[in-house]
């Protein structure tokens, strides 16, 4: 491990977790765009991290401490898995500390916490929001592995960085089974973010709401780190994506001079795949809460699907 | 010399008692008689381990390894029932289901029970061996019908008849052997004799004697009660005293089996083939099927544990009919943990039946609250005999059921079930039976607890450890049987 | 004098362990005494034991003859590196749950306490004998001692008709069980008595005798692991014991059937068939899966933990199940991979399992509750027993950087490792197979929060819970050390792997080396492209993560805090009952899984005065093995029990036939 | 000489055969018990002449015992027992009559079948009555079976007895002097017992009848 690599992980850790509120809000800029509206333009999640920082914070008089330490282990979590993907080259000195596996189990980590924390208080809501969460975790966690796995086969390796070395840096080939696996993962990245047709992260509505009904009890500074988190999460499931199935652009491990136009790769694909969010989730309607399994079931079929055409066509 | 006391003192007993059966100490001299067997029956086994077999009075009577081990173990669990019958019968007494010329009749019967078996097992004649037989059934009949209710009458009845006319095929059996035994030994005397017969059982016509076995198999098999010749002794078990009921199946089964095998080695040398050996293979196995299907339905706990006895027997019965080292040591072994843990398990649940007042397993309940050494007796003995480890009947369990997977694994599907269905079945029951909530009344004398715990150490000893002279006495007679 | 073997060590702690086992029956007046002397006794022989049986993982193996046992076959005791690793578990996870022990069964009255002392050791004893043995008598003796001694465990609280029926079909399933593992020793014995497990090493059996001797074990082994469909003793055994005995069984008792699954395969049969592994496979999953689902819905903290076992012995045998597959296809790096992840779950699942039970116990004790419907904000009145099962609950559900992660981690490897099988049908199931173990994983997270968040979080569901108080001192102890195991598991698994390997190495003639030997930190089971993991570096990159966010809040937040009612999107009148019950928090489950359950639903109509509300999950599978047996049985003796007629002619009648019949054959 | 005497015991074997169907038909039990007396009678005479033509002596003991036993002692007793209980009914069967002796005639031709290879090896003069010996016990057997009150069914064991008893004599000129005299000891201790137990039966259930003793069973 030498100096430059590190200073380069420790570029990478301070960029995700300034840059990651800024892809929420072009998300919802696009969204205010395909919607007709004029929007609150892209800058609106960080005036309102720093609203949430300003105000008091109340408690419920029955909260635990597991309550108030939560949204940090949330934050540490998903800064965690946003730091570790290879977004701009793969000379990421941590990131072998986290396969695709341990990837998926930060995630699982955090959807416990957040789940447990939403339980605490013992309200209607909250036993709801996390019961539902989990539900839709079961589902989407397995898919999520599996659309890993379908990449690890090809790739022989867990390892992220080898993933996104052997398919950005080898000789281009087509991959079919990553074509279902794109569709599966596309589908777990909506229902794990909270997003429609899973979820609507905008409203308080007790028959549709998720992950708001989780975070009802929480305020101010808690909240500012739940709210950052979410953009963290969002952020790393997008380039996710982008290292699985747009890998072209990351630099390889030695290769400083392609920096410059890794960064420009990045930006457009995290542009362009914020666009896609937005439009996906303006054309799609939000589903009943007891279709969601369904659609998470076939989220993971697609995703075990994958694996198999992987095998069926002789890889 | 010691073959003369150990037949002189039961049947001295037996007359004494008949004499003075209605005294006060009657059950003691009851015990001290036999003890005084019992001490007879160690000099004598001292004796024949030390010095060989040995022949007495013109070879009328021959002892060698098999048989007096289970001399030693008849004298030993005739002691112990006779301990255990003290209190018992006096508590029957003292509740007024026994007169005083009952008694008598039962001391003087117990005795010359003991006798019989005892002569059934040293004498040398096959002959004598019939007669002994069939007088150890007229002993023990009027035993089982003491109480004179309708039922013992019935039971008495049905055994009388059945092991009557079982027996009778035996004598039909021995009348072909003698037959046989005649064209080779010459007519006369000596031709009965065993030891001659077995001098010269080569020479056997096969013919005949397969022919033999049959009737003495139909025979004596009745009496060890394998299936479906089996249906006096659930019966007997159940409607007799239950001192009667634990000699019954701890001693006279395995004297009528000891007929059996006695029979097996002289048509296996006539014949030279496993004919015999298969004709026990298969009533073994039938009756531990039948005994097993038999067991789940039981409401009597007597009758249970009877069924339990013809499981055991059939086990037995099989390992002997396998042969072979393994599993004929397995099969002496059984023979002697099994009467040592089912008188055991008679004797507590004859306490057991006497506290709740009935043999209705539905009505005995938490036996281990009101009287925790009857319930773990009863426990103990119930895990022991249903072959838990570290007991022994769980030793002869194993060699028998892995010889039997090793020789004839067709077998061994039959004997999982049912070891599976009868576990399930005696189990359930005896579990209701120790545990949960009680009833149960007070015994106006104290029970008689050593026998069982007595039994049930000998029982886990043998089950981790079987002393080398007592392994060594085993291989002999194993040698013996071929 | 010779030097002291390390079996000598061991058979010492049996030992001492016997003579605390009779201690406690001589000292039943002094119920205090047993408590909290001969149960902390009891810890340190377990830690000795611990310590032993790591110092001889890596040395030769070491034989010993006691002159026991049947004539021709004294008992042999072998200490080899399986059993030493089985040893191993045993000792450190029986030293965390006899210290909570001491605490737990401190109120018993005395004559109970001396008999429960007595069988715990006993029940102890017997499980280091089943790991020591080496004769199939010796083994089979202290198996079945082992269910014996579990057994009257089960029913110490025997005046409750449940207690005694949990009891008697446990203690019936292990009975078959064990007949089934006799007749797989039937098989392998040399003939003419000899029943050793050397001899056993050298009976080449042929390709079906093997496979006859292979289901047999597995038949019999399932039974006391829990294996689909013999699992139906487990959730009725698991509640009735005391926890600290379900704690035992959970977590070492269901291992003891690993460790007999292990030995006879590699061992003892040495050269195993690839379907055997497709079996093993296929059974695992199910029993995850089966296990999982189950769990989800159990209202009762004891049998939800019990179901959760059932899950995990699953993913152990799948573990087996790759390992024989890959062993039979002489992959011995993969085999030795998948088995290293095998044994390392069942070391994980012996503290995490017993740690979660040992917190129900305290539960339970605290509260006198075993409904979780009626439990609910404990953490408030037991934050330190909260605080050590939160250890347990994370790691069960699979998260990292906790030990559960660790071992899930590898199989999932050795799974993707796999497409390399020369089998094309295999291949396409294993990754099938990856997909319902990462489904079962995930849905063992579902049940965790659920047993956490109902049991300690929220508000209390019953008045009686504020006066609940926290776990004694050496509760907290028993506990503290079992969550510090889960911790240290799953922080160092590179420690771990490099002491599974010599257990690798004797099993399937491979190890996981080199690779992991290059640094202590990093998991890198085959080559560091592959695939690595570094809990140590995750967990502290999270609290970095944690701190710096706790830094940057204090120093830029001011920092002011109110307390006030829960807001709840406004609704003003909220009470207890109005948190998701047990039943509530497993609805989406339930009726996603509808086919597997037989549910029995008692709706209200609108129109009741007094609605009531009943919902219970019935495990199919007891209809659909187990009742036709018991029918089979009911008619089988039901026909029989018509011969004996009472007519004695009948009798007579059967007996001339069977004279007849018999002429008529010698003829 | 020889030829003589083996022609006699033929005859005796024809008989007894024929008494033992005799019996199996026979409805009455006074009747049954003189019926009984005859076998006793036959057997008498044929031990006596096979002792007589083997010069074994101790064959005429038997035949003495025989007599005193089966001729007159336990057809006395039976009578005296029938008196005192006062039974002097009908028997009922079953089976109906003639298919009892259907299935009679089936099983002795079982029964010579049986014995015919076993006759060739006989070296006495009387090789050919195996199977009528058998064939009566058989047929003994089958009796008890079919007799539905006690009475009879003990004379069918005793005619079991002596089918058996003529096996003895006709195959093996007799089994030893001390096998002979506990067999008729123990015949005659359980003729006693039966006895006692007549009068018990008698007492509890006020029949003879054997359907009263059908309460033992799995149900």
């Amino acid at each position: 491990m030498n100096l430059s690599a590190l200073l380069f992980q420790l570029l990478q850790d301070t960029l995700v977790v300034l840059a990651a509120p800024l892809l929420l809000g072009w998300v919802n800029q696009c969204r205010a765009w395909l919607q007709n509206r004029s929007g609150a333009g892209v800058l609106q999640p960080y005036r309102k991290l720093i609203k949430l920082f300003h105000k008091d914070a109340v408690l419920a008089h029955n909260a635990s401490p597991l309550f108030r330490f939560m949204p940090y282990i949330l934050f540490a979590c998903m800064w965690l898995a946003a730091a570790l993907v290879p977004v701009l080259a793969t000379d990421l000195p941590l990131s072998p500390a986290v396969d695709v596996i341990a990837l998926v189990g930060i995630f699982a980590l955090a959807r416990v916490f957040i789940s447990l924390a939403a339980m605490d208080i013992g309200t209607a809501f909250g036993t709801l929001g996390a019961r539902r969460e989990m539900l839709v975790g079961f589902l989407a966690e397995p898919a999520l592995l599996m659309v890993f796995f379908t990449a690890s086969v090809i790739s022989h390796s867990t390892s992220l960085i080898t993933i996104v070395e052997t398919l950005a840096h080898t000789q281009f080939v087509l991959y079919p089974s990553l074509a279902f696996a794109a569709v599966a993962f596309v589908m777990v990245l909506l229902a794990e973010n909270a997003r429609i047709p899973v979820d609507n992260p905008s409203t308080h509505l007790e028959l549709t709401m998720i992950h708001e009904a989780m975070i009802l009890e929480y305020s101010a500074r808690h909240l500012a780190l739940i709210e950052w988190a979410s953009a963290l999460k969002l952020l790393a499931y997008i380039t996710i994506g982008i290292a699985l199935f747009l890998p072209w652009g990351i630099a390889a491990a030695d290769h400083w001079s392609a920096l410059p136009i890794a960064l420009v790769a990045l930006f457009v694909k995290l542009t362009a795949a914020g666009a896609g969010l937005a439009l996906l989730e303006t054309l799609s309607a939000k589903m009943r809460i007891f279709r969601v399994p369904e659609f998470m079931g076939t989220a993971f079929l697609l995703a075990v699907l994958g694996m198999l055409t992987h095998f069926l066509l002789g890889s | 010399m010691e073959i003369l006391w150990v037949l002189a003192i039961p049947l001295l007993g037996g007359v004494l008692l008949a004499l003075f059966g209605c005294r006060r100490f009657a059950p003691e001299l009851n015990s001290l008689m036999s003890f005084a067997t019992l001490i007879a029956a160690t000099a004598l086994t001292i004796r024949v381990i030390n010095d060989g077999p040995i022949t007495a009075l013109n070879e009328q009577f021959f002892v060698d390894s098999f048989n007096v081990f289970l001399v030693a173990l008849t004298a030993f669990v005739g002691f112990t029932t006779s301990l255990f019958s003290r209190p018992y019968m006096r508590i029957e007494q003292d509740r007024g289901k026994l007169t005083v010329n009952m008694l008598r009749l039962y001391h003087s019967m117990y005795q010359l029970f003991s006798f019989t078996m005892l002569l059934a097992l040293l004498t040398n004649n096959l002959g004598i061996l019939w007669v002994a037989m069939e007088a150890a059934t007229l002993t023990t009949v009027l035993l089982v019908s003491l109480y004179r209710t309708p039922a013992s009458l019935e039971a008495a009845w049905k055994y009388f008849i059945l092991c009557g006319v079982g027996i009778a095929q035996a004598l039909f059996g021995t009348i072909l052997l003698y037959f046989a035994a005649e064209k080779v030994l010459g007519a006369g005397g000596n031709a009965l004799l065993w030891t001659h017969l077995n001098g010269v059982k080569g020479q056997l016509e096969p013919t005949v004697l397969s022919l033999a076995f049959v009737f003495l198999l139909v025979g004596y098999g009745t009496k060890v009660g394998l299936a479906p010749l089996h249906n006096w002794l659930p019966d007997a078990h159940a409607e007799g005293p239950t001192p009667i009921s634990a000699v019954l199946s701890g001693l006279l089964l395995n004297v009528a089996l000891y007929a059996v095998v006695r029979s097996k080695v002289l048509v296996d040398g006539a014949l030279g083939n496993h004919f015999a050996g298969n004709l026990m293979m298969g009533f073994g196995l039938l009756s531990v099927v039948m005994a097993a299907f038999f067991l789940s339905r039981q409401k009597d706990v007597k009758r249970l544990f009877a069924y339990s006895s013809i499981e055991h027997m059939g086990l037995t019965t099989f390992a002997f009919g396998m042969g072979g080292p393994v599993a004929t040591f397995a099969a002496m072994l059984h023979m002697t943990v099994h009467s040592l843990t089912k008188s055991a398990i008679f004797f507590a649940v004859g306490h057991a039946t006497q506290k709740s007042g009935t043999q209705f397993i539905a009505d005995i309940r938490g036996l281990i609250q009101t009287n925790p050494t009857i319930g773990w007796g009863l426990m103990i003995g119930s895990l022991a005999i249903l072959g838990m480890p570290p007991f022994g009947v769980f030793a002869s369990e194993f060699m028998i059921l892995t010889t039997a997977m090793h020789s004839y694994p067709w077998t061994t599907p039959f004997l999982l079930v049912a070891l599976g269905v009868a576990f399930a079945a005696i189990f359930g029951k005896v579990q209701t039976m120790v545990f949960g909530e009680t009833t149960g009344q007070r015994l106006p004398h104290p029970p008689a607890l050593l026998p069982v715990f007595a039994h049930l150490a000998l029982v886990l000893l043998l089950g981790v450890y079987i002393p080398p002279y007592l392994a060594n006495w085993y291989r002999q007679a194993v040698a013996l049987l071929g | 004098m010779p030097a002291l073997l390390p079996i000598d060590s061991v058979a010492g702690v049996i030992l001492f362990w016997l003579a605390l086992a009779l201690l406690g029956l001589a000292l039943q007046n002094a119920p205090r005494l047993i408590a909290q002397l001969l149960f902390p006794l009891s810890a340190i022989g377990a830690l000795a034991l611990a310590a032993t049986a790591l110092g001889a993982l890596g040395g030769p193996a070491n034989v010993a003859v006691l002159p026991l046992g049947l004539p021709d076959l004294p008992f042999h005791l072998r200490l080899d590196a399986l059993s030493s690793f089985f040893l191993l578990l045993l000792g450190a996870a029986a030293s965390g749950i006899s210290l909570f022990s001491a605490g737990y069964f401190r109120t018993m009255p005395g004559r109970a306490l001396g008999l429960l002392c007595f069988q715990y050791h006993l029940f102890l004893a017997s499980m280091a004998l089943v790991f020591l043995a080496d004769d199939a008598y010796l083994f089979m003796v202290a198996w079945e001692s082992m269910a014996l001694s579990s057994y009257f465990l089960v029913t110490t609280d025997h005046t409750l008709p449940q207690n005694r029926r949990a009891g008697f079909l446990y203690l019936l399933i292990a009975h078959v069980g064990a007949i089934g593992i006799l007749m797989s020793f039937g098989v392998m014995q040399g003939g003419h008595g000899d029943y050793t497990f050397a001899t056993m090493r050298g009976s080449h059996l042929s390709g079906l005798w093997a496979s006859v001797t292979f289901l047999l074990a597995l038949f019999g082994f399932g039974a006391k692991a829990g294996i689909l469909p013999l699992h139906a003793w487990l959730p009725e055994a698991h509640p009735a014991a005391p926890s600290p005995v379900s704690a035992m069984m959970s977590g070492i008792m269901l291992k003891t059937a690993i460790y007999g699954i292990l030995r006879v395969t590699f061992d003892l049969l040495s050269a195993p068939l690839w379907w055997w592994g497709t079996i093993a496979l296929t059974l695992g999953l199910l029993t995850a899966l089966f296990g999982v689902i189950f769990a989800a819905v159990q209202t009762d903290m004891k049998r939800l933990l019990a179901y959760s076992s059932i899950e995990n012995i699953g993913i152990i045998l799948v573990g087996i199940g790759l390992t024989i597959t890959f062993h039979a296809f002489h992959m011995q790096a993969l085999s030795a991979l998948a088995l290293t992840a095998t044994l390392y779950h069942a070391l994980n699942h012996a503290f995490m399992k017993g740690l979660l039970f040992l917190g129900a116990g305290s539960v339970l004790h605290a509260t006198g509750e075993r409904n979780m419907g009626k439990l609910g904000g404990l953490i408030h009145q037991m934050p330190k027993a909260a605080l050590l099962v939160l250890v347990g609950t994370l790691a069960i559900a699979g998260l990292p950087p906790l030990n559960g992660f660790a071992s899930e981690w590898l199989l999932l490897q050795a799974f993707l490792l796999s497409p390399t099988l020369p089998h094309p049908y295999l291949n396409m199931l294993v990754p099938v197979a990856a997909a319902a173990l990462a489904l079962a994983a995930a849905l063992a997270g579902y049940v965790m929060v659920k047993f956490y968040g109902i049991i300690f979080l929220g508000q209390p569901r019953s008045e009686k819970l504020r006066s609940a108080h926290d776990a004694g001192g050496w509760e907290q102890f028993g506990l503290a050390w079992l969550a510090l195991g889960c911790i240290a598991l799953g922080m160092f698994p590179m420690l771990v792997i490099d002491h599974l390997a010599p257990v690798t190495q004797f099993l399937v003639g491979h190890q996981l080396h080199g690779n992991t030997a290059q640094s202590w930190l990093w998991l890198t089971p085959v080559q560091p492209e592959r695939a690595s993991y570094s809990p140590l570096i995750l967990f502290s990159i999270i609290v970095i993560g944690v701190l710096f966010s706790l830094l940057v809040v204090k120093k830029f937040y001011h920092g002011r805090l109110r307390r006030g009612p829960a807001w709840d999107c406004g609704f003003p009148e909220q009470s207890a009952r109005m948190q998701d019950t047990a039943e509530g928090f497993s609805q989406p489950i339930r009726q996603i899984f509808e086919m597997f359950f037989g549910v029995i639903r008692e709706l209200p109509s609108p129109f009741d005065k007094h609605p009531r509300y009943r919902g219970e999950t019935i495990d199919r599978l007891w209809n659909l093995f187990y009742v036709p047996i018991i029918k089979l049985a009911t008619t089988l003796s039901s026909l029989i029990g018509k011969l004996q007629h009472g007519r004695i002619h009948i009798y007579l009648m059967y007996s001339f036939i069977t004279l007849l019949a018999l002429l008529a054959f010698v003829r | 000489m020889t030829d003589f005497s083996g022609q006699i015991i033929n005859l005796c074997a024809a008989l007894l055969l024929l008494v033992a169907f005799g019996m199996l038909s026979q409805r009455r039990v006074l009747s049954l018990i003189n019926l009984f007396a005859a076998q006793g009678l036959i057997l008498t005479i044929s031990t006596a002449v096979v002792a007589y033509s083997s010069h074994q002596s101790h064959l005429y003991y038997s035949a003495a015992l025989t007599l005193v036993l089966k001729v007159i002692l336990l057809p006395w007793i039976l009578h005296r027992l029938i008196r005192k209980l006062n039974v002097k009914w009908d028997i009922e069967t079953l089976f109906n009559i003639p298919a009892t002796m259907l299935i009679g005639i089936v099983l002795v031709i079982f029964a010579f079948n049986l014995a015919a290879p076993i006759s060739q090896m006989a070296g006495t003069i009387t090789k050919s009555t195996l199977g009528i010996a058998m064939a009566s016990v058989l047929l003994s057997f089958l009796m008890m079976i079919t007799r539905s009150k006690a009475v009879p069914q003990v004379i069918g064991f005793l005619a079991m007895e002596n089918g058996l008893f003529f096996a003895a004599t006709s195959a093996t000129y007799g089994m030893p002097m001390v096998v002979e005299l506990g067999i008729a000891l123990d015949v005659l201790v359980g003729m006693f017992i039966l006895g006692i137990f007549f009068f018990q039966i008698r007492e509890t259930f006020d029949s003879l009848d054997l359907k009263h003793m059908e309460k033992l069973k799995e149900d």
